[in-house]
């Protein structure tokens, strides 16, 4: 228990990536929902890093260098879209978005 | 302390990077002109687009001749990897990026293609596209699956009404899910395998037996989850329908092809090696995936009213169809796989088109939707030649002989016959029955009702310009005349995909 | 002893913050509790050695991202309460605790092959941040430049989509009405 | 130009109908006369150059298609298609003379002229693929002429016919790829050539099972009890010209599809599906029968009568002996030219009074006789008067399949019967008793136009059931082949005692004709 | 001689299709004077050939044309004259010519004169085939053909819906019928491999008797429908609608005859397998009683000598199949004569009585119609075989055969019918003749019918009266092809007491008949009289109810399941099940549709739901790998292999 291992620190991903998939289904406001993928992508990280410090191995921090790219880069669009959609309709609700279904 | 590296440039290999670097520096290009010059036409851009991936498919002609001679090659720290997939799918990327790029060149003008930045994106994305195609690193793919991404997040949004944010911010946010995804599913496999690299991953879970299934299972479940959101497998198809719809008639038909395209690949280099190593989960899960996308889109497509969104649900349909051959796996699903994209772009492309030249900018009152099948009725009375072309790409879609698509079917339930999935070919071809039936709708409104009152005779071809129709009539030629071009793609297409190994 | 100590006090830190994240109703919470979890992830990087990486953390995610979180919450004025219709609660609660529980009952199991050779292995005494740059750029020296477009991408598409008269359609405009205006601000507008 | 007659025969009216939308609207009839005479006259000239004396394949044509996957277009002709492709091209050319005004008449005699390639190149293709590339493109006219020139069903009546035809033909395909991959296992080659598939023997549990999925293709093309139900309704909605060109072309494609195909691919199969699908047959004919003596639209009742004549040929097919196979063959033609004059009938009637119904009708032999006359001839030729071509094959059918079983040939004989109860009834509903609805008083008889279509059929009718022998005789040169090659090629005791030996039995036709003498 | 046979077959064809170039037009008196001298012509040559074969020449044989040849199959068109079909040609070509002289005048007033004439020739044609046929295949050209001809005949007016019903009827009857005869030669080709007669009967002696007994039975299905042979009876009476010429030719003399020519040419069959024999016997002698016991009380003028028809069919079925062949045929050629008279006689009557047919209201014809009354009543003489008529040697004779046969049932049947048939046929007489001018009360004034109407008519009373006197030439001529039995009574006493027997039972009878008909009393019956309200009456004047039973249990029923075929068969089940499985996928997409509610959060909640499911997936399967030992071993504990 004290000896903190790879499955731990997998386990502690895996826990906050579930909480991010909470976050995902249950957010309403869009906003709030963009903040919970910024968790899943956060909560796989920390696997790269453990997996990458327990196996010696530097890939797993190119790539969780590589996601917070991402993470970052998705936030700029989102955002962007976010503002075009709020300056029309003056809410980011995504139970108003729903003119095309079926 | 770290010893200096050294490279010599010729283990580079950068030619393999050449493709992807053509369109990049079009867009930066692009981005430069209008910094000099703002306030210049789009059809400057159009023909820069088109002229940079001219170029683009020349520098992949080049590497399938390097290819050719040398077979897989690999370069820039063996990062790029250029193997038959990875030219075929670069060949049909840019083919269809060429014919979709002079569809910008309407006669009404929509405010995407005001902007430079439409055409340097768009290129971007391209070359994004190129990038996942072109490589089996796991980081190198998810980097170039989001470049392109959110450079088609961006496209989508552009077209500037709500229904085009609304697509927008649904396909972002379910893209955002898929990314996480992918980056759990990259994660579970390197931490069994110690690496991003799927050649690796198969020889290191090859070496050590698969003892460690349930961690695969779970890593492909994820990567399931984010490729199959991307090639819109169900359930994870939920976006195409509406994304389609927001987005403008030539954006959706592209993006029924090329970003699936690129997905497929992924898919196709990720899935294969662990069905063939005997993930008997995975093939029963890919079955019904295969079968129960294919079902249900078709159903849903059967009850649309509107033709765009028919023909969104019937793309989901036919990507299932597709799917099929990742879950065969032989050199001839394969090929099957290729032929059957190449022949429907084409089609596809050219349906969509026709939805685009007859895009209308104010609904008149009697249409709820930009493309419901009442707009249609009577079309052959108003505007046979378009009517007939329509129609020609219906009979396609839905595999009637001697149309484009028919071969691509033909080829690709073979390959399941081939295999003993003999139920799979059956549910395949039923399938392409009901599909079918929503086809022959829109030929039923075209052909055989009466024009609805007060739709002019232009109405079909209100956007249309010589651009279009160009492309149309591409389309259409390449539709009809498949047949003739067929022995040569298929022995082109077969070796590729056998000296790939795949 | 301590990194066992560390990883729980962090581990239950991020935890929680994260679960506030998701759960809270004000925006403003939820904004400073992910930016608290961010923090506190980049210290399992420093646990981890991985220097770089959790500066990178720190730097782009605490500083960046949540910069521009906070713009964009400024612009759409959620610092009151959200009010979020919730629908079917058990069918978020159900999926949420199967996903939950089936990832981490697989997780918690060893795995069976940890017998991995690392292809770009740590090397003893060299910083991290040193051994990262090597390895970014040498064989991860595409992918980096490829990270580079998207990164013009996304501020492209930012630009494009929050500056760039995005207000007025022209999509939705009348061919003769685009015309005008094209007429009107001639050398002004981008059209 | 001999050598590429077939290729001449398909692609002609193709390329004529593409060069006829330029032609103005009103010259387009004349138009199309002429190319569907042109045509008629190089199907004439192909039956001329034909060498009855030969059973194999003639005018064969081939050319690589994809090579890669074995598809090849590949053409020939037999007596057994010979006769069926001239009557393609002898219907269009009196369909398209006799056709009254329609609307949009330019856009119906294009659509007929395809048709008439995709008729023309299911009977002349000899591989698979390019054989389903005809069957499944022939939908695609048909679904237009139904559609827009229909009923106030027609919408529905199309889109049945063609799904219901194209799933059957979509499982049918499934089949081919099959088969061409068992070729591809046996031989290391692909191959789709017919004549390649017919020497490759399969084991019979193989055969069995592709035997259903051709049998699933061609039974609803054909169509057989129960997959009969889209006809009433296409029949039904579809205008004159698609009717008779449904019914006496279209529908030859499925039985002429079980004897190119069915048979000599799997003839242990078919000696095993022999007693169900003469099951299937009798109940075509008898049930079909009943439910035409039912109906109160007399083309509905041609219709019906189509399927219970359908019966007949399906059980002359699996009669597997030489009477019956030519039997049915003759009888396809038979039926082309009876239903098909059957419905031209019925179009001359509802031209006028645009109404099927019979109970609207009645004494019409006052008014019209020459119509009547006609009707009469025709009504007797389909309810297998001797003398009249319907005869020659019916009874050809009934006979051959009386060797295999005695009992269900009398009950397939019932067919004489029940054919005449309806088709009699109809009549009598039709043109006998006084003339009660005052609509009708003054309807003018047939006029020249419509007898240029009659009058031939007439004169075809009682001239081959007079003397078939100039049709009967290459179907059976034809016929005998496939039926020694079925003999040849079957596998199981069953079949080898069941499908006749040729060789001995030419003998005994040589004494008995000499005996005759 | 090849060249005469053509022309007898020919001629009646060239005939009707002369007609037929008149059909649409206008009565023509050539279009009925052509087919007359052409049948003419026909008879000319038929007696050529007929002279040809009494003086000792060949059989004339000829094979026109192939007609089918397949496989082992071969059908020419072959034409035999042999002494059986010579007779037959002889009388069909006699009756038929008179016949078509007599509806000259017959038919005078009739709009569709010519199209008459081009049934009439066309059915002449179709009996010559019928009868000329060297094979069976011919032979069923000519029974359809007769069979389409007597379609059109009785049809003729077909503004008449009784007439058009009794028309499709009589096909539809001799359909059933022919089914059997089709059958029959199915099994004659399949065991003989030909269908030519010679070569068939060759082969026969040396197949199973089963086998024979089967064709012999199927081809005796097919002549009880052309012969109106119980069950198959009902068409012929309902017939009658057709116009009086047609049913003298057609329902009297030659096509009802066919079923015994087919027996008597099939006789190398039937002589194979005699219990067969007996059978036709048997039901031809319960035909004979049956129709005869009709004919009492009907009130139908022709329906009475139709069922008189099917009582003298009864006859000759049981000489044919008590082996007597050339007494069937002989009786057949006699009946032919007497009974056209018979009918040509009634013609003229319903002329004269403007088409009444009840003959309870006419009474006392014999005046106006003087000549007509002589040959009706010679005509009925000769039927009810009164010395020396014609009827009293063919039917004695066939008496005779029964007794020396040993057939006593047969026997009494047959000679209490011959008392019944002298009864009926004279009630009939009287009833018309004699008696009380009736027709009065109507108002009809009738008039004897054109000279050349009863000139044209005197060949046949000639014939009726003298025929009997051909016997031995005829004997002499037919047993060249025919067993050739003597039928004698052994002792010359029997003979006598049976011949003289048999004359008087059949005058006594004729006496009744005068005795309660001939009488002024007579009046029109309204449905009160005591004999009407009888049981038996009501039994046979109903005709033993069977066209009720006909109508009401296979009519109907037919009709009605027809209905439901097609109403709830067809189109609620096959066709249903089809639309079902279209509306289930539809309804299935329009139903699942809702998963597509276009709000993102239910895309999300899909998204995260199909990774979920398929995790679970993962963990089953993954558990079940990992224990896949112990998955066994519980499952081999349970049992399950």
């Amino acid at each position: 228990m004290m000896e903190i291992g790879l499955n731990h620190y997998l386990v502690l991903s895996t826990i906050l990536f579930s909480i991010g998939l909470v976050g995902v289904i249950r957010r309403k406001n869009l906003l709030m929902l963009f903040f919970a993928t910024e968790i899943l992508l956060n909560s796989v990280n920390i696997s790269f890093a453990a997996i990458s410090h327990f196996y010696g191995d530097l890939t797993g921090q190119m790539f969780a260098f590589f996601v917070i790219a991402i993470a970052a880069s998705e936030v700029a669009v989102g955002l962007g879209l976010l503002i075009v959609w709020h300056k029309r309709h003056g809410n980011i609700d995504l139970e108003q978005m729903s003119t095309m279904r079926g | 302390m770290l010893e200096p590296v050294n490279v010599s440039l010729e283990s580079l290999n950068l030619m393999t990077l050449a493709p992807m670097l053509i369109p990049i520096i079009g867009a930066l290009f692009i981005l430069i002109i209008d910094i000099v010059k703002p306030n210049l036409d789009k059809t400057l851009y159009v023909m820069l687009s088109l002229l940079f991936l001219l170029l683009d498919l020349g520098a992949i002609a080049e590497s399938a001749g390097i290819f050719a001679v040398n077979g897989t090659v690999m370069g820039v720290f063996d990062v790029m990897l250029i193997d038959g997939l990875a030219i075929l799918s670069q060949l049909i990327i840019v083919g269809a990026s060429l014919l979709f790029i002079p569809l910008a060149l309407t006669h009404s003008r929509f405010h995407e293609f005001s902007y430079p930045e439409f055409f340097a994106l768009f290129l971007f994305m391209i070359s994004g596209f190129q990038f996942m195609v072109a490589t089996d690193n796991l980081i190198l793919i998810f980097v170039g699956l989001e470049t392109a991404s959110l450079a088609l997040y961006t496209l989508i949004a552009m077209h500037n009404r709500d229904k085009s944010f609304e697509a927008a911010v649904k396909y972002f946010t379910m893209g955002a899910l898929a990314a996480g995804f992918f980056s759990f599913g990259s994660m579970v496999f390197y931490a069994l395998t110690g690496s991003v690299e799927i050649n690796q991953i198969a020889s290191v879970l090859a070496a050590s037996n698969y003892a460690d299934m349930g961690y695969v299972l779970v890593g492909t479940v994820f990567m399931l989850g984010s490729i199959g959101f991307k090639v819109s497998l169900v359930p994870f198809h939920t976006w195409t329908p509406d994304v389609y719809e927001g987005a403008s008639a030539a954006l959706a038909g592209y993006m029924s092809i090329v970003p699936k395209i690129a997905a497929f690949i992924v898919a196709m280099r990720f899935f294969e090696f662990l069905i063939h190593s005997g993930v008997v989960w995975l093939e029963v899960i890919l079955y019904i995936a295969v079968v129960v996308t294919m079902t249900a889109s078709n159903m849903w497509a059967l009850v649309q009213s509107d033709v765009k969104r028919m023909l969104a649900y019937s793309s989901i349909s036919h990507a299932g169809f597709v799917m099929a051959a990742i879950l065969i796996g032989t050199t001839q699903s394969n090929s099957a796989f290729f032929l059957y994209w190449i022949l429907f772009s084409f089609t596809n492309l050219g349906a969509f088109s026709m939805l685009w030249i007859s895009r209308q900018k104010h609904l008149p009152n009697h249409q709820r939707t930009d493309h419901s099948y009442d707009k249609f009725a009577g079309m052959i009375k108003k505007s046979p030649v378009a009517a007939v072309i329509m129609g020609l790409f219906m009979l396609s879609l839905a595999g009637v002989p001697p149309f484009a698509l028919f071969w691509g079917k033909l080829y690709m339930i073979s390959s399941a016959v081939t295999s003993g999935y003999t139920v799979l070919a059956l549910i395949m071809a039923l399938n392409s029955a009901i599909a079918a039936y929503y086809y022959l709708k829109l030929i039923v409104y075209m052909f055989m009702k009466e024009p609805v009152t007060g739709n002019h005779e232009h109405v079909y071809a209100i956007n249309a310009t010589l651009a279009l129709k160009t492309i149309i009539g591409f389309a259409a030629i390449g539709t009809v005349f498949a047949l003739v071009a067929l022995n040569p793609l298929l022995e082109f297409i077969t070796t590729f995909v056998y000296n790939s190994g795949y | 002893m301590f990194e066992a100590i560390a990883f729980y006090l962090f581990a239950f830190l991020t935890i929680s913050m994260f679960y506030i994240t998701v759960t809270t109703s004000q925006a403003l919470y939820a904004l400073a509790a992910l930016a608290a979890g961010m923090i506190f992830i980049s210290a399992f990087f420093f646990i981890l050695g991985a220097d770089f990486l959790g500066a990178i953390q720190i730097v782009v995610y605490s500083g960046a991202v949540m910069a521009l979180y906070a713009f964009g919450m400024m612009f759409f004025d959620t610092t009151r309460d959200i009010k979020e219709k919730q629908g079917n609660r058990a069918i978020v609660f159900g999926l949420s605790t199967i996903a939950a529980t089936l990832v981490v009952v697989i997780f918690a199991a060893p795995m069976v092959s940890n017998n991995i050779t690392a292809l770009y292995p740590i090397i003893e005494g060299a910083g991290n941040t040193q051994q990262v740059g090597m390895v970014l750029f040498t064989k991860y020296l595409v992918p980096f430049e490829v990270a580079a477009v998207m990164l013009l991408v996304a501020m492209i598409a930012g630009i494009v989509l929050a500056g760039k008269k995005m207000d007025l359609s022209l999509t939705l405009m009348s061919d003769d009405e685009v015309m005008k205006l094209k007429n009107e601000q001639n050398k002004k507008v981008l059209l | 130009m001999l050598d590429h007659i077939l290729s001449i025969l398909i692609f002609f009216p193709a390329l004529a109908a593409v060069l006829g939308f330029a032609i103005q609207k009103d010259s387009i009839r004349a138009y199309g006369v002429a190319v569907a005479t042109v045509e008629f006259a190089l199907s004439l000239w192909l039956w001329f150059s034909f060498d009855s004396d030969v059973s194999g394949m003639q005018f064969m044509e081939q050319l690589p298609l994809v090579p890669a996957f074995g598809i090849n277009y590949i053409l020939g002709v037999d007596g057994i298609s010979l006769f069926i492709i001239i009557m393609a091209a002898f219907f269009t050319m009196i369909g398209i003379a006799s056709l009254t005004d329609t609307k949009d008449e330019k856009n119906m005699i294009i659509t007929l002229l395809f048709l008439q390639m995709t008729m023309v190149g299911v009977f002349v293709a000899l591989d698979a693929i390019v054989f389903y590339i005809f069957w499944e493109l022939s939908l695609v006219p048909m679904l237009y002429i139904i559609g827009a020139w229909g009923g106030p069903l027609r919408v529905y009546a199309s889109v049945k016919f063609f799904l219901y035809t194209f799933t059957g033909s979509l499982v049918m395909l499934v089949g081919m790829l099959f088969m061409a991959y068992f070729y591809f296992q046996a031989t290391g080659t692909w191959s789709f050539a017919i004549l390649d598939w017919y020497r490759l023997i399969l084991p019979e549990s193989f055969q069995l099972w592709l035997f259903v999925a051709f049998f699933i293709g061609f039974a609803i093309k054909v169509p057989m009890f129960p997959f009969h139900t889209w006809l009433p309704y296409a029949h039904g909605q579809a205008p004159t010209i698609g009717s008779v060109i449904l019914a006496a072309i279209l529908l030859k494609m499925g039985t002429y599809a079980f004897i190119r195909f069915s048979l000599p691919l799997f003839p242990d199969a078919s000696v095993f599906y022999m007693y169900p699908i003469a099951v299937l047959a009798i109940i075509m004919i008898i049930y079909t029968a009943m439910v035409a003596y039912a109906q109160k639209d007399i083309k509905q009742l041609v219709a019906y009568s189509s399927v219970s004549h359908m019966g007949v040929i399906i059980l002359g097919t699996f009669a597997l002996n030489v009477e019956g196979i030519s039997g049915s063959v003759f009888l396809m033609i038979a039926h082309g030219i009876v239903s098909g004059a059957l419905f031209l009938l019925v179009g001359v009637i509802y031209d006028r009074r645009h109404t099927k119904m019979m109970s609207e009708f009645g004494g019409l032999a006052h008014v019209m006789p020459r119509y009547a006359t006609i009707f009469a001839i025709m009504m007797m030729a389909a309810v297998g008067m001797p003398l009249m071509i319907n005869f020659v094959g019916e009874f050809l059918s009934l006979l051959g399949f009386y060797q295999q079983s005695h009992i269900l040939t009398l009950l397939a004989g019932i067919a004489i019967i029940v054919g005449a109860i309806y088709m009699l009834a109809a009549y009598k509903k039709m043109f006998f008793g006084i003339v009660t609805n005052e609509a009708n008083r003054n309807l003018p008889d047939v006029n020249k136009r419509e007898l240029v279509a009659l009058i031939p059929l007439v004169i075809i009718t009682i001239w081959l059931g007079v003397y078939p022998k100039p049709i009967l005789e290459p179907i059976n040169n034809s016929v005998e082949s496939i039926v020694q090659l079925m003999h040849d090629k079957s596998i199981t005791e069953e079949a080898k005692s069941r499908i006749p030996n040729l060789v001995k039995a030419i003998e005994i036709t040589r004494t008995s004709a000499q005996g005759a003498n | 001689m090849e060249l005469y046979l053509y022309i007898a077959l020919f001629s009646p064809l060239v005939g009707s299709l002369f007609a037929a170039l008149f059909a649409a037009s206008p009565k023509s008196l050539i279009a009925g004077v052509v087919p007359s001298l052409l049948l003419f012509t026909s008879f000319v040559a038929s007696t050529i050939l007929l002279v040809n074969i009494l003086s000792g020449g060949d059989i004339v044989h000829v094979e026109m044309m192939t007609w089918i040849a397949t496989g082992n199959l071969y059908i020419p068109f072959g034409f035999v004259v042999d002494q059986v079909s010579i007779t037959m040609m002889m009388v069909v070509t006699v009756v038929s010519t008179v016949v078509h002289v007599y509806s000259i005048g017959y038919m005078d007033h009739d709009k569709s004169f010519n199209r008459f004439f081009a049934w009439l020739s066309a059915f002449v044609f179709s009996m010559m085939i019928l009868v000329m046929s060297d094979n069976f295949a011919g032979l069923f050209i000519g029974w359809e053909g007769v069979g389409l001809c007597s379609w059109g005949l009785i049809g003729f007016w077909y503004h008449k819906e009784s007439a058009t019903w009794a028309a499709n009827e009589a096909f539809i009857m001799n359909r059933i019928a022919d089914l059997g005869m089709l059958i029959g030669i199915f099994l004659v080709y399949w065991n003989t491999g030909t269908l030519q007669y010679d070569e068939a009967f060759a082969v026969m002696p040396a197949l199973n008797s089963e086998i024979l007994t089967w064709m012999g039975i199927f081809l005796f299905v097919g002549a009880m429908g052309k012969s109106a042979q119980f069950p198959l009876h009902t068409w012929l009476a309902d017939a009658m609608e057709g116009p009086t010429p047609v049913s003298a030719l057609i329902h009297a003399a030659t096509m009802v005859t066919a079923g015994v020519y087919l027996v008597v040419r099939a006789n190398p069959l039937y002589d194979l397998i005699p219990h067969v024999g007996l059978f036709i016997a048997s039901l031809g002698a319960f035909v004979a009683l049956f129709a005869a016991s009709m004919a009492l009380v009907n009130r139908d003028m022709k329906r009475i000598i139709a069922y008189s028809t099917l009582s003298q069919l009864g006859y000759m079925f049981v000489a044919a199949g008590l082996g007597a062949y050339w007494v069937a045929l002989f009786h057949l050629m006699a009946h032919a004569f007497f009974k056209a008279l018979l009918f040509l006689g009634a013609g003229n009557v319903m002329h004269a009585m403007h088409d009444e047919l009840d003959p309870f209201k006419m009474g006392g014809l014999k005046k106006p119609l003087k000549w007509t009354f002589i040959m009706m009543t010679l005509a009925s003489v000769a039927l009810a075989g009164i010395y020396p008529f014609a009827g009293f040697f063919s039917k004695d004779l066939i008496l005779e055969v029964s007794l020396i046969e040993h057939h006593y049932i047969i026997y009494s049947v047959l000679l209490f019918t011959a008392g019944l048939t002298a009864f009926y046929s004279f009630r009939l007489v009287a009833l018309i003749f004699h008696g009380e001018e009736r027709y009065k009360l109507f108002g009809i004034d009738p008039h004897e019918a054109y000279k050349f109407v009863l000139i044209a008519m005197s060949p046949l009373l000639i014939l009726a009266i003298i025929a009997g006197s051909f016997k031995m030439t005829y004997f002499e001529m037919v047993t060249a092809v025919l067993p050739a039995t003597q039928y004698h009574v052994h002792s010359v006493v029997t003979y006598w007491i049976m011949t003289i027997g048999t004359q008087l039972f059949v005058l006594l009878a004729i006496a009744f008949a005068y005795k309660k008909y001939a009488n002024n009393r007579i009046t029109v019956p309204n449905g009160t009289s005591k004999m009407e309200n009888r049981l038996c009456y009501k039994i046979l004047s109903n005709q033993y109810y069977i066209p009720y039973v006909y109508e009401e249990y296979i009519s109907k029923p037919y009709r009605e399941l027809s209905e439901v075929f097609w109403k709830h068969v067809d189109m609620k089940v096959v066709d249903a099940s089809v639309d079902g499985i279209a509306n289930i996928i539809y309804s299935t997409g329009e139903k699942t549709r809702t998963m597509q509610s276009g709000n993102l959060s239910t895309m999300l909640k899909w998204m995260v739901a199909g990774t979920v499911a398929l995790l679970s997936l993962a963990v089953v399967f993954g558990l079940a790998v990992r224990y896949s030992d112990e998955i066994k071993l519980i499952f081999s504990g349970l049992g399950v292999q």
